[in-house]
């Protein structure tokens, strides 16, 4: 791959943690109401499939979308407001956090249901087939989503129908609290794709090439009207399940396991590829100073953002 | 039957034949498919079996499996994935073969389909509907025979239509269909086979609008789905004793309309509600306490409800046909408010 | 197996048969209100898998549950009378052809909902493994089913405990309409145990005694605490999805196809197996005119039995 | 505070210890597995987490792994397998994380587990708990935050229960999980860490038994859950205009005690209805209905709703705030019937 297109999944990536990073602090200082689940650790499964797609291509994405909606084309500055409550923020304050959607960006929306937004891709594929139009979906979800009703439901029409839709599991060991071997008894969740027979891997989740590949192999199959995909992918959550979840889940994790997944930073995975391919470490840093920058001014545009209008809680029910 | 020319937005329309409400169902669809190719069917068994009750007979064999399409067993995903193709541009008409499984549905429904486009300020149209069969008479017991609309008519976001006659069933899909929100359509099992006028091609009934089906002095009989028939009965057998009863549909239950409701109310001072669904908790005390709320002063009695027991459906037939009203007690309803 | 054993297999079956021939004859002449789900084709199944069980392990049924609650031990009387909708049924008439059950048989319930049964097989296993009472618990579930949600979440929680139960599936190749390649795009459904890591298996679920062998397995292991198994038996309707389905169901399906499989009787399959091992025909007979009776009487008995009191809708809906 | 002694079933229950609602929540849990070993938790987070809000805090150290189980993310599941170990001898105590997820478990909830005694003839006892939480204040948006109590308050053979106190919680807990029927058992947000006092050890509230939380003369509010705490502030209010306002908490919605809240407005004439989820298709308007239907003559005024307005919840806390009544909203519509 050029070294163009690695500093260009690389910034993706930064502003992915960078964004997140500064919701760690802001959260702390209460700016940001209700529920974060911060995707730090994850952020080469978003930016490794998000590059696969092209900006028409669809995502449905989680409870902890941020990443998501950013790898998509999400801008910093109105998922910060969004997140700050702002009108200016994606969804005008009423979705928060868990909600961002932006449709002309193909983010058919973060979820609140965990494995609530597998269906609705499986429903934008469908569409995507009756109208030719060529795009795909990509479902997010995680390992506890994985054992949802929808899940089996969605695969199974998705299957059936030969729908362009890939299931991407970020299997990140834990639902909430709840470790992977006591809520399914299998290590592989792509083994699930044998049940709907289409194909199903798995990938380190932390090797952004590993991803991209994958990813781009599952959507060109999909592309080109071969079905679903299960694509499983390895990684961790550095932060606790939400923040607020204390000491960053240590009540039922071990400290030292999210130190050995911390050596396995997504980000100097990637850092390391580059400069041994021969990028300059300067454009490297030239990243991370641009996005330090834009995030502390996504801030600045959320906090300077006014909170809705009291009546404006009862706009946007219905549609004309 | 109101005044048909004034909704007419075809000529085609102008022709009256008569058809079964669950024809009417039909054509509406088929009516709506010729028009808009965005439009199609899912569901279990809608394609080559036409439907478990017909609904969807002959669309098969006219549009193909590609815009009929039969689904899994999978009540979830067939909401999911109607919410999920209404909302990239698509015009869903799903079917859930018993309203009382859309229970299996309602994560979809309620937190994907009717809360998308306010989660996402405004941005999202979910044009989409669930036709769903509803009520008793079928011996079908207690899993496949519930009334359940006064769920859906507490979830901000949803439209729900219940028809009562085969010209209101089609009128009012034609408008779900084009209606740029979710809708639940429910259609009543024991009416699927009523007859009735209805204008060949295009006519459109709007939602939220309620209709006077007969006129009357005395009291105001407000009814849904079957149970407006069975009130139009009851109607016959007051004015035999005296008593001029007037019905009023709301035909669209959410949002609804409140000020056709509340009219008839104060012209006659006294209101009963009448539904199949259980008592308590169902959509008649909704319509008791607005009238209440909205134009106590006018009445002179308090506003009565008849309604299924609250009990699940029994299936032995002498047990079934007691537990939801007959024309009998909506009379004996009535009259108690005199 | 002995001769034995293999008669009183062969009466269950008999059972099965010709109570469910009175039913199209009763149904014609609108004795029988509501549905009818007719099991004549499948036999072999309910009782293969239910002579491997004990009387005190627990199954729950389908739509279609003639068959299991007489393999189960179902009384033909009560369950005539309970088709009937009278108060000498199983279910005092509420309940009718959809509802059968006898909790002292270990029968929790034929279902309405397809799917519903599932998860309640999959809470008695584990209420039996909790009360350490030894018990198993069999879930029958057609192949519509076996797309339902509830299925695949039952498949998880049931394998990750380790629960005693077996997941019967017959896969007569039809929900309603719809055939299998239109519903699922794969051919044994028993594949689907690999998403849950459990074993799964697919036998002749016309032979007798290849689905008892095949469950009799099963059921040993969910009572080892080896877990579950999920057990496909492939079968065929011979009616109509149920009775009022226009020509046995020849509008979604070809007469030939249902010629073909009214080959592979299970009745005659069984017979055929007991002949040639030295059972007298007479005794083949003597069970049929048996059974022939019990039917009659079972009408007679359901006929002569009054219907519920009105007031009766008002009872049994809250235990005290 | 009623009159505790009356209630008590056990000697320890006389000392009283200051608590808050979610800590009465997991002592009810507590002492019912101490007591009866066929009682075990399960859920979502329920074991080592304690419960995303701490509800089984400690009860997986106490009890293990076998008694307190994490389930997987599968809330039909849940439900239906507590249903089949309920059927079958245990006493499931089941938590669905949020009751905007009971969506996904209604089948079963709604189907299976509230209608199994009646189909089978009255043969079976469905002895389970389903706790969730409810409400807004979190600002956990449309999907974490609704109020869908009205929805089971339609489904006869479910039983509804909403404390609202610490006292209430626990005593109602305890003979919920006692119940040989399915209850749903729903806990405000907003409520947990709001404190009170609680008998230490056994004590049980009867279900459907209101309470009168404070007497009045002019005007009866009944409210539930997070709205009693709020109606009694604002009878606080009302107070000091010279207006005296009863408030009276059904505590368990269903089957629900008419008899305390007929009392009620039939000694003050006048009564509103408050409830925390959307006002249309909400329990207020059972309530009300109920009131005009059985005390009609004693009404001064209509009976009036206070409800959370029609819409999704949003997330932007002034917003959030500002869709659910607080004290002054009470006061005026209370103001209203005068
Ligand atoms: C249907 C549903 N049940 C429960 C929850 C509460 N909840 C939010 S996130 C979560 C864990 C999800 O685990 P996983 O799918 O692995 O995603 P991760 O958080 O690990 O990214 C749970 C249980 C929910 N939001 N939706
Ligand atoms: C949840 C649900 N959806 C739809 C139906 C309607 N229905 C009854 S039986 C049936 C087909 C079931 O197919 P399968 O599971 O293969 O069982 P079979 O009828 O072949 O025995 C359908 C769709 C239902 N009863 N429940
Ligand atoms: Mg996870
Ligand atoms: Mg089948």
């Amino acid at each position: 791959m050029k070294n163009e297109q690695l500093l260009d999944m690389y910034r993706q990536m930064v502003k992915i943690r960078y964004f997140e990073e500064k919701i760690v602090e802001d959260y702390a200082k209460a700016l940001v109401p209700g529920l974060a689940h911060l995707y730090i650790g994850q952020e080469a499964v978003a930016v490794g499939v998000c590059s696969a797609l092209e900006p028409s291509d669809y995502i449905t994405s989680t409870h902890r979308g941020h990443g998501h909606c950013i790898a998509k084309g999400g801008e910093l500055d109105k998922m910060m407001a969004e997140l700050f409550g702002r009108k200016t923020g994606y969804c005008k304050g009423k979705g928060g956090s868990m909600h961002i959607a932006e449709l002309d960006l193909g983010i058919l929306g973060a979820n609140g249901v965990v494995g609530g937004g597998v269906p609705i891709a499986v429903g934008a594929a469908l569409s995507a087939q009756m109208r030719k139009s060529g795009q795909v979906a990509v479902a997010f979800l995680g390992d506890g989503a994985s054992n949802q009703g929808s899940f089996h439901e969605a695969l199974n029409m998705a299957s059936t129908w030969k729908l362009p839709v890939v299931f991407v599991c970020e299997n990140n060991l834990y639902g909430i609290s709840v470790c992977q071997k006591v809520h399914q008894n299998i290590t592989d969740i792509s083994v699930r794709a044998t049940g709907y027979n289409i194909p199903g891997l798995t990938v380190e989740g932390n090797d952004i090439l590993a991803v991209y590949h994958a990813a781009a192999e599952a959507i060109a199959r999909a592309r080109n009207g071969e079905g679903p995909t299960l694509l499983e992918c390895k990684t961790y959550r550095w932060r606790g399940h939400h923040e607020g979840d204390p000491n960053q889940g240590c009540t039922y994790r071990e400290r030292e396991e999210i130190e050995q997944w911390k050596e396995k930073c997504p980000l100097k995975n990637l850092e390391q590829k580059m400069l041994k391919q021969g990028v300059k470490e300067a454009d490297i840093e030239a990243i991370q100073e641009e996005i330090q920058q834009a995030v502390l001014d996504a801030v600045e545009f959320a906090i300077n953002s006014p909170f809705p209008e009291i009546e404006e809680a009862q706009e946007d029910i219905y549609a004309s | 039957m109101p005044d048909v020319a004034e909704k007419m937005v075809n000529q085609d329309a102008e022709e009256m034949v008569t058809m079964t409400y669950v024809e009417a169902i039909t054509d509406a669809i088929r009516v709506e498919m010729q028009r808009d190719e965005s439009v199609f069917v899912m569901g279990e068994d809608v394609g080559v079996y036409g439907g478990i009750f017909g609904a969807t007979r002959g669309l098969y064999a006219e549009f193909g499996a590609e815009r009929v399409r039969d689904t899994a067993i999978s009540e979830a995903i067939i909401a999911g994935a109607a919410t999920g193709a209404a909302v990239t541009g698509l015009r869903p008409v799903a079917e859930i073969m018993f309203i009382d499984f859309t229970t299996i549905a309602m994560d979809q429904i309620v937190n994907q389909a009717a809360k998308m486009r306010y989660m996402f300020g405004g941005k999202a149209m979910v044009p989409m509907v669930i036709r769903t069969p509803t009520g008793t008479g079928r011996g079908a017991a207690a899993q496949h025979s519930q009334s359940l609309e006064a769920w859906h008519c507490h979830v901000p976001g949803l439209k729900v239509v219940m028809p009562s006659t085969p010209y209101d069933a089609k009128g009012l899909l034609i408008s779900a269909i084009r209606d740029n929100n979710p809708v639940i359509f429910i259609e009543h099992k024991i009416l699927y086979a009523t007859k009735g006028e209805v204008p060949r091609g295009e006519y459109t009934i709007p939602l939220s609008q309620a209709e006077v089906k007969r006129e009357g002095n005395d009291v105001s009989i407000i009814a849904t789905s079957l149970m407006v028939q069975r009130s139009l009965a009851a109607a016959e057998l007051l004015e035999k004793e005296g008593i001029s009863a007037g019905v009023v549909d709301p035909r669209t239950l959410y949002p609804l309309d409140k000020e056709t409701l509340l009219r008839s109310v104060q012209k006659t001072n006294r209101a009963i509600v009448v539904h199949e669904a259980c008592k308590t908790g169902g959509f008649g005390g909704e319509v008791a306490t607005l009238i209440m709320e909205e134009a106590f002063d006018y009445l002179d009695a308090p506003v009565m409800r008849c309604a299924g027991l609250d009990v699940p459906i029994p299936f032995s037939p002498p047990l079934e046909k007691a537990v939801i009203p007959d024309e009998n007690q909506i009379v004996s309803v009535v009259k108690s408010l005199f």
